[in-house]
C-alpha cells in the first residue's frame, strides 16, 4: 500500500512546475484572454510538446514516452494550477485516450505519434445543443463514410486538426474521427465563458469520417472516454482549487483592516479552512482514480465520477471564495481570480456536468450492489 | 395582515397608474444606445417625475417631495415598474449624498443643491471606499491639508459608481493622522470637473466598467464645501451609510422564474430537466429564499409606516440574494450541460443571462457591504452580540499596521 | 397594505406568553419527557382550554371565540416557543381544521363545541408505514361504516377521542370520523424521538366510521387541511426556532473562551447570523401564510408550502446549532437545547417531510405557470 | 499510488489472518449483556492480543510491542475489523494516557503500570476537560495544593470516558493561579479508587451515559505521582492531546450504504425512495465525502510509513463525519414520512439506527474538539494563519474574566 506520488513523480511534477512558472505566468493567461483572435498560446503548445508532455502516457512505439497515467495526472496537476491556456486536454485527456482506448493497430500508427510529437492538436465532439446529448436527439449522421450534421460546443474546435465526433450510422451510435482540414467542414469561433480556452460550432456537411471502436457503442465509448478524461480533469481541477487557496491566504495575510490582517478573522480562517478540507478531499478522490485509471482496475467507472464531482465541487468553492477572500480586488480585471473562477467553470462543464456525474456514480453504486 | 390596499391606497395606486400611463416614456430598446444616451432619456424622464412630485416622495414639500407616507411610496415603484422606463442613476444621489448634503450644509449650499437634483440635472456620487479601505472605511488614507481658507486633496477613490458622468459628490477624507482613526476625518462636497480630479473606470473581472478610481491632485477646495466639522467626518458618513443599506439590496439577475422556464425547455431522455427531482427541490428553495426576501421588504414597510426605522435587519437582502444568484446562475449553466460555457448572446439560451449573472454575481456578494460584514453588523446590531476584538482603537493612525 | 400583527393580536401573543411563562416551564416539558406513561401535560391542557384558545378560531355559533386564523398564529408561535407537551395541533390544527373545512352542519354542530370547551382530543390518522401513504398503497378501508387497518404513527392517537382518518370505501379514498373509545379500535403507545408529544398505533376492526366530507375526495382533503395545519404548525417552528437563537445567544454572551465570551468570535457571530437570516425568512413566509389562511386566499397551497418548508429549514438549524453552540452542556439532558432538537424534528415529520412540501410548492408553481 | 499490499505486507497480513482465525473468541450478542460483562470478554481478548504482541504494535519490543511498521499495524486493525471481537475500552489509556506516563514518569512508575495496561489488567482514564474549561481546556479550575510532600485536590472534571470502570487517570490541575493560565498547570498520575475520588455519569441527550463527571474532595496524593515539572503540565497535556487526534475521528453511525438501503425499501407511488433525483444527488455527496474520508486516512498511513509525522490535518475527519452522520440520519427520517418519528427498534426501519444517530451526532461535532476549534486548528496549524487575539496571555488566571 502506498497512498502518494512515488519521488520519481514527484520529480517530475516539480520539473513541470518549473517550467509553468517559467513559460506559463498570468500574463501568457491573459494573452489569451484578451485578444479575442487567440485561441491558444502556441509558444505554450510548443514547449509542453518538447517537454513530452503530450506523449507521455503514450507507448514508446508510438513515440510517447511510455510513462503511467499517474505521471500524467502529476503534470495535469501542474497545467491546472497554472491555468494553462493550450488545448492539451483536448488533445491528450480526449482524442489520446479515445484512439487507445478504442483504435485499431492503424488508426495507432497513424494518429499518435503526430500527437506525442506535437504536430496535431485534437476535439471530441458530442453536444449538439443545451442539456445531455442522448440516443434520442442525437442528429449527427454518417452515410457513406459522409458525416452530416452540427457539433456545438466543441472545445478547441475551431484549432484541432483531428476531432473524435458522436454521430449515427445506419441507426446505431458510433464514434468516428473528422479530419477538420477536410471538405464538408465549416468552423465558427464561440464566445465563452473562458476565453482561455476556445470553443468552436463545427458544421459537417459531407465530411469525411472513419468509424473509432465498434459500431453501435458509440455512447458507451463517450463514457468510457469520459472515465478517463474526468480523471485527468479533476487532478486540473484539483492544481486549480489549490492555486486559489493559496492565493486567497496571501492575500488574506497581507490585507489589513481593522488594524489587523484579515487572515486573522475567523470568517475568513473557516473560510479557508473549508476549502482546504474539500481540497484534501478532493485529492484523495483523484488519487484513488489515479490509481484506478493506471492499471486499469475495474473501480475506474466509480472512482472516475468520485474524482469528478469531488474535484468539481472543491474547485467551485475555492474558485468563488477565492474572488470573495479578495474583496473588491477580487472582483477586477487585473487581478487573477476570475480567471480561475472561469476556468473552474470550464473544467466542471467540459466532460459533462457534475450532476451527470452524481447521477453516474449512484448507477455504479446499484450496479455494484447488484453485483 | 392584510396584503390588500386600504381604499385610501387605492385611490393612490390609480392616481399613480394614471398619471404613469399619462406621461411614461414609451418603451426604447436601451441595449443598442450609449450611456450618454440612456442617461438624457433618465434625465427629461426625472424632471417629469420632479415636476409631478414623484420622485423623493417622502421628502417635504418644500424640498421637492409631497410629505408621502411610505407605503405610498412603495405603490408609487410598484406601479412604475410595470412601465420601461430608465432607471438607477439618480439613487446613491437621492438617497444617500443629498440627504447627507440636506442634513450638514448650511442654507445656502442646500438651495443651490438641493432642487436640481431632484430635478436631475445634476447628478452625485459618494467617495469613500479606498484601495486599502474597503470593509474598514475608516482606514482610508486619502488626505485634505489645511491651506488658508482652502483644502488641498490628495489621494485615491475606488469603487465609485457612477463618478463619469456625476457633477458633484460627497468626500470623505483624512485631515489628522495623528489621532485614532476615526477621529481624523472629514467630509467635503466636491466638483466632479474641478481640476484635480480625473475619473477612470475599473475593468471588472464581468467584463463591463459599473464602477471608478478617482484620483486626486492637489484638488483645492474652499472650507465652505466641509460638511459637518472638522474630525467629525466618520460621524456624517455614518448617516450616509444608514441611508445606503435601504438603497441596496434589489435583486439583479434572473430568479426562480427564469430557471424554471429554462428547465422546461431542456430537453432530457424522459421529457425535460423540469421533472429532475433534484432540479425541483432546489427550485422550491430559491423560491422560498425569494419569497421570504420580497415579503421582508414588506414587514420593513410596515414598520416604516409605523414610523419605525428599519434597522440593519435589512442586511439580510443582499446576503441571501446575492449568494442565490451565484447559485442559481451556476445551476442554469450545469442545467445546460456542455453547452453552459456559451455565452454569446445570440446562441446561448435567455441571450446568456445566466452567464452574465454569474460573473456579476461575486460583485454583488462584495459590493455595499461583504457577506462577512454583513453578517458582522446582524451579529452585533440586531443581535447585540460582542463587536470583534479592536486592536486599532486606540492607536494613531500613522502607527497602525499595514498591508498591501 | 400591512405586514404584520395587528395591536390586539400583539396583545393576544403577549397575554399568550405570559401564561405559557407561568404554565408551561421546561419543568413541564420534562415532566412529560421523563415520564413514559405520561402523554401530555393535564393541566396545561385544561388551562389552554380555559384561556379559550382551543375555540379561538372556531366560530361563536359552535362555541367558539369566532377570532381569525391570525390570532390563532399569534397563539401557535407562544406554543412552540414553549415547546408545549400538548395535543393542540392535533385537536385544533388537524380535528377542527377538517371538521370546518369539510364537515357537514351536524357534524360542526356535534363536535366543534366540544373542542372549544376543551372536552375533546383530536387525532388525524393518514400514514400507514414508512414513507408517503398515498391512492396505490393506502390499506384501510370502511365497508358499511366500518373501519378496519393499521394506523400508524398516529400523533396524539392514545389520547384522542376522536379521530380523522383516511381510508377507501368502495374503491374511493375519503376522511372518516371516528370515535376512538368505542368498539374495534385497539391503541398501543410509541416510542417516538419527541416523547413531550404522544404518538399511537391504532388498529382498527370494524370500528364504526362516519364520513367526512365527499367520498373519493379522502386525498384531495387530506391535503386541504396539511395545508391548514401547515401554516399553523409554521408559526409552533418559528416560535421554536426564535427561542433556539435565543438560548444560543444568552449562553453565548455568558460563556467564556480564552478570556473573553464566545458570542465575541465570528464562528459564533455568524452562526447566530445564520440563525437570525433563517428565522426572518421563515417568519414573512409565514406571514403570509397566516394571511392566506385567514381570508382563504386562492394563495394559500403555495404559501402553506412555502411557510412550511422555511420554517422546518428554520428550526432544523437553530435547533441543531443551539446544541453547537451550547457545546458540552448542550449534549446533556439536563440542559433544555435538547427539548427543541426533538421537536424541531416532531414538528417538520408530523403534516409529512419537507421534501414532500417542495415538491407541492413546485407543483403549484407549474400549475400558477399553466394559468 | 498502489492500494495493493507490497509481498512482505501480504504475507504479514496472513500470518495475522491466520492468527485470528484460531484465536478472535466467538461472536457473542453483546447487545444482552451488562456493561461489565462486556468488559470481561474485553480484557481477555486483550491479554490474548497482548500475548501475541498484536497490540500496541508499533511500541518497541522491550514494552509490550512488536516495533512493528503503521502499515503492519493498519493491515492488522482492518483484519480485526472482519472479527466480532469487544472494541474500545483500552483506546484512551493505550493511545494517549500510557503514552503520556511513558514520556514522563519516572522509571519505577514506568515499570509498574505500562505492562499491566498492555495486558488489559488496569484501564487508564484521562482528566482534563471541566464545566468551564471545555474548548478552552487550560481554563481549567481543579486546584492542587501542596502540603508538605503531598497535593490536595478539590474540584471537578466532566466528559471522562470509561471513569466509571479505569483504575487509574491522568489528571492536569491548576497549581498556581497567580500566573497566566498555561503556565500554573501541572500533570499527575492518581487511582480512580481512592478516596475523595466520586464518579458520576452525565445523562446525554442521547439518553445514553458514555461519559461521566468526577469529582475531586481532598484527594491526597504523593507529589511522586507528579509527570513532568510543576507547572509544565500543559506541555505534558500537549503530548497527550497530539495522541487524541490519531485515536478519535473513525466514523460511528450508519452511513451511505445503509441509507441506500433504506431508500431502496421506501416505497412511493413511482417505485420506491432510490429512484428520487433528489435523493441521488445526496447519495452521491455523502459516497464522495466517506469514500474521501477513507482515502485520506490512507494517505495518512502513507506518510506515517514514510517516517512523517501525521499533522492537524487529520482534524478533517471528524469535521466531515459528525455533519454527514447528522445530516444523513435527518435525511433518513424524512424519507420515512411521518413514521421517521418512530424509536421503537422493534418497529423502526433499521432497529432505529438513524434515530439513534440523528442524537448521537450533536456529540460527535463537540467531543474531541468542536467543529469551530478543529477548523482554527486547519486554519492555524495547517495554514499557517494567525491566531485568534488572545485577551488571556498575559493576566494572571485568578484575574481572567469567566461568566457561567
Amino acid at each position: 500500500m502506498n497512498f502518494d506520488y512515488s519521488d520519481d513523480q514527484k520529480f517530475l511534477k516539480n520539473e513541470a512546475r518549473k517550467f509553468l512558472d517559467g513559460n506559463c505566468t498570468s500574463a501568457h493567461v491573459r494573452k489569451v484572454l484578451d485578444n479575442a483572435d487567440l485561441s491558444y498560446d502556441a509558444d505554450l503548445w510548443k514547449g509542453v510538446g518538447a517537454q513530452g508532455w503530450l506523449g507521455a502516457a503514450i507507448p514508446e512505439e508510438h513515440g510517447g514516452l511510455g510513462l503511467g497515467r499517474v505521471e500524467l495526472c502529476a503534470i495535469a496537476e501542474e497545467l491546472g494550477r497554472a491555468c494553462a491556456p493550450i488545448p492539451f486536454a483536448s488533445t491528450v485527456y480526449f482524442l489520446a485516450e479515445a484512439l487507445m482506448l478504442a483504435g485499431s493497430d492503424a488508426q495507432k500508427a497513424k494518429w499518435l505519434p503526430k500527437i506525442a510529437a506535437g504536430e496535431l492538436i485534437g476535439a471530441f465532439a458530442t453536444s449538439e445543443g443545451p442539456g445531455v446529448v442522448n440516443a434520442a436527439n442525437l442528429q449527427a449522421n454518417v452515410v457513406g463514410g459522409k458525416l452530416t450534421g452540427v457539433k456545438i460546443p466543441v472545445t478547441d474546435g475551431d484549432i484541432a486538426d483531428l476531432a473524435v465526433v458522436l454521430a449515427n450510422e445506419g441507426g446505431k451510435p458510433g464514434l468516428f474521427l473528422v479530419e477538420l482540414a477536410g471538405a464538408g467542414v465549416t468552423r465558427e469561433t464561440l464566445k465563452t465563458l473562458d476565453p482561455t480556452r476556445s470553443v468552436a460550432k463545427i458544421s459537417f456537411s459531407g465530411a469525411a469520417a472513419e468509424r473509432l471502436g465498434d459500431a453501435g457503442e458509440g455512447f458507451a465509448l463517450t463514457e468510457a472516454v469520459f472515465d478517463r478524461a474526468a480523471v485527468l480533469l479533476a487532478f486540473e481541477q484539483l492544481g486549480g482549487s489549490d492555486r486559489c487557496l493559496e492565493m486567497a491566504k496571501d492575500y488574506a495575510m497581507d490585507r489589513y483592516a481593522f488594524g489587523r490582517t484579515i487572515a486573522g478573522y475567523q470568517a475568513i480562517k473557516h473560510k479557508l479552512a473549508d476549502m482546504y478540507v474539500k481540497n484534501e478531499l478532493a485529492r484523495s478522490n483523484a488519487y484513488f482514480g489515479a490509481w484506478a485509471l493506471n492499471v486499469g482496475a475495474a473501480e475506474l467507472p466509480i472512482a472516475a465520477a468520485a474524482a469528478r464531482v469531488a474535484s468539481s465541487e472543491a474547485f467551485w468553492f475555492a474558485s468563488k471564495e477565492n474572488v470573495q477572500t479578495h474583496g473588491g480586488m477580487g472582483f477586477t480585471w487585473a487581478v487573477d481570480c476570475h480567471l480561475y473562477y472561469r476556468r473552474s467553470r470550464q473544467l466542471a462543464l467540459v466532460a459533462g456536468a457534475p450532476k451527470v456525474w452524481k447521477e453516474r456514480l449512484v448507477q455504479q453504486l446499484e450496479r455494484r450492489n447488484a453485483a | 395582515m392584510d396584503f390588500n390596499d386600504s381604499p385610501e391606497e387605492a385611490a393612490f395606486r390609480i392616481e399613480v397608474r394614471t398619471w404613469l400611463e399619462a406621461n411614461a416614456p414609451k418603451k426604447v430598446d436601451t441595449k443598442k444606445m450609449s450611456e450618454p444616451e440612456i442617461l438624457k432619456l433618465a434625465k427629461a424622464w426625472q424632471a417629469t417625475k420632479a415636476e409631478a412630485r414623484f420622485t423623493c416622495m417622502t421628502w417635504p414639500e418644500a424640498l421637492g417631495g409631497r410629505g408621502a407616507t411610505p407605503i405610498q411610496n412603495v405603490i408609487y415603484n410598484q406601479e412604475e415598474s410595470k412601465f420601461d422606463v430608465p432607471r438607477g442613476f439618480f439613487d446613491i444621489g437621492l438617497g444617500m449624498c443629498v440627504p447627507t448634503v440636506m442634513a450638514f450644509a448650511n442654507d445656502e449650499t442646500k438651495q443651490r443643491f438641493v432642487a436640481p437634483a431632484v430635478r436631475g440635472e445634476e447628478i452625485w456620487c459618494q467617495l469613500f471606499s479606498e484601495p486599502s479601505a474597503g470593509s474598514d472605511v475608516a482606514g482610508l488614507r486619502t488626505r485634505a491639508v489645511k491651506d488658508g481658507d482652502d483644502w488641498v486633496i490628495n489621494g485615491q477613490k475606488v469603487w465609485t459608481s457612477g463618478a463619469h458622468y456625476c457633477d458633484f459628490g460627497i468626500l470623505l477624507v483624512r485631515t489628522n493622522p495623528d489621532v485614532p482613526k476615526h477621529k481624523g476625518l472629514t467630509m467635503f462636497w466636491i466638483d466632479m470637473k474641478a481640476p484635480g480630479v480625473e475619473v477612470r473606470p475599473i475593468h471588472q473581472m464581468s467584463g463591463g466598467s459599473n464602477f471608478n478610481e478617482v484620483y486626486f491632485t492637489d484638488l483645492r477646495i474652499n472650507d465652505s464645501q466641509r460638511l459637518g466639522a472638522v474630525g467629525d467626518g466618520w460621524k456624517v458618513a455614518l448617516v450616509t451609510l444608514m441611508n445606503e443599506r435601504l438603497a441596496v439590496g434589489g435583486s439583479t439577475g434572473p430568479n426562480y422564474a427564469e430557471i424554471m422556464a429554462l428547465a422546461r425547455s431542456t430537453v432530457t431522455e424522459d421529457g425535460n430537466a423540469l421533472a429532475n427531482d433534484a432540479f425541483r427541490e432546489k427550485l422550491a428553495d430559491w423560491y422560498v429564499q425569494a419569497e421570504g426576501l420580497k415579503l421582508t421588504r414588506f414587514r420593513t414597510m410596515t414598520a416604516l409606516s409605523r414610523g419605525q426605522t428599519p434597522g440593519p435587519e435589512s442586511s439580510i437582502g443582499k446576503i441571501i440574494s446575492a449568494n442565490q444568484l451565484q447559485d442559481l446562475s451556476n445551476s442554469a449553466m450545469e442545467l445546460e450541460d456542455q453547452f453552459g460555457i456559451i455565452t454569446d448572446t445570440a446562441i446561448a439560451p435567455m441571450e446568456a443571462a445566466f452567464q452574465q449573472s454569474l460573473m456579476w454575481a461575486p460583485g454583488l456578494r462584495i459590493a455595499g457591504g461583504t457577506d462577512e460584514i454583513l453578517k458582522n453588523i446582524i451579529a452585533e446590531r440586531v443581535l447585540g452580540l460582542p463587536g470583534d476584538v479592536r486592536v486599532d482603537k486606540d492607536v494613531a493612525f500613522k502607527d497602525m499596521p499595514t498591508g498591501r
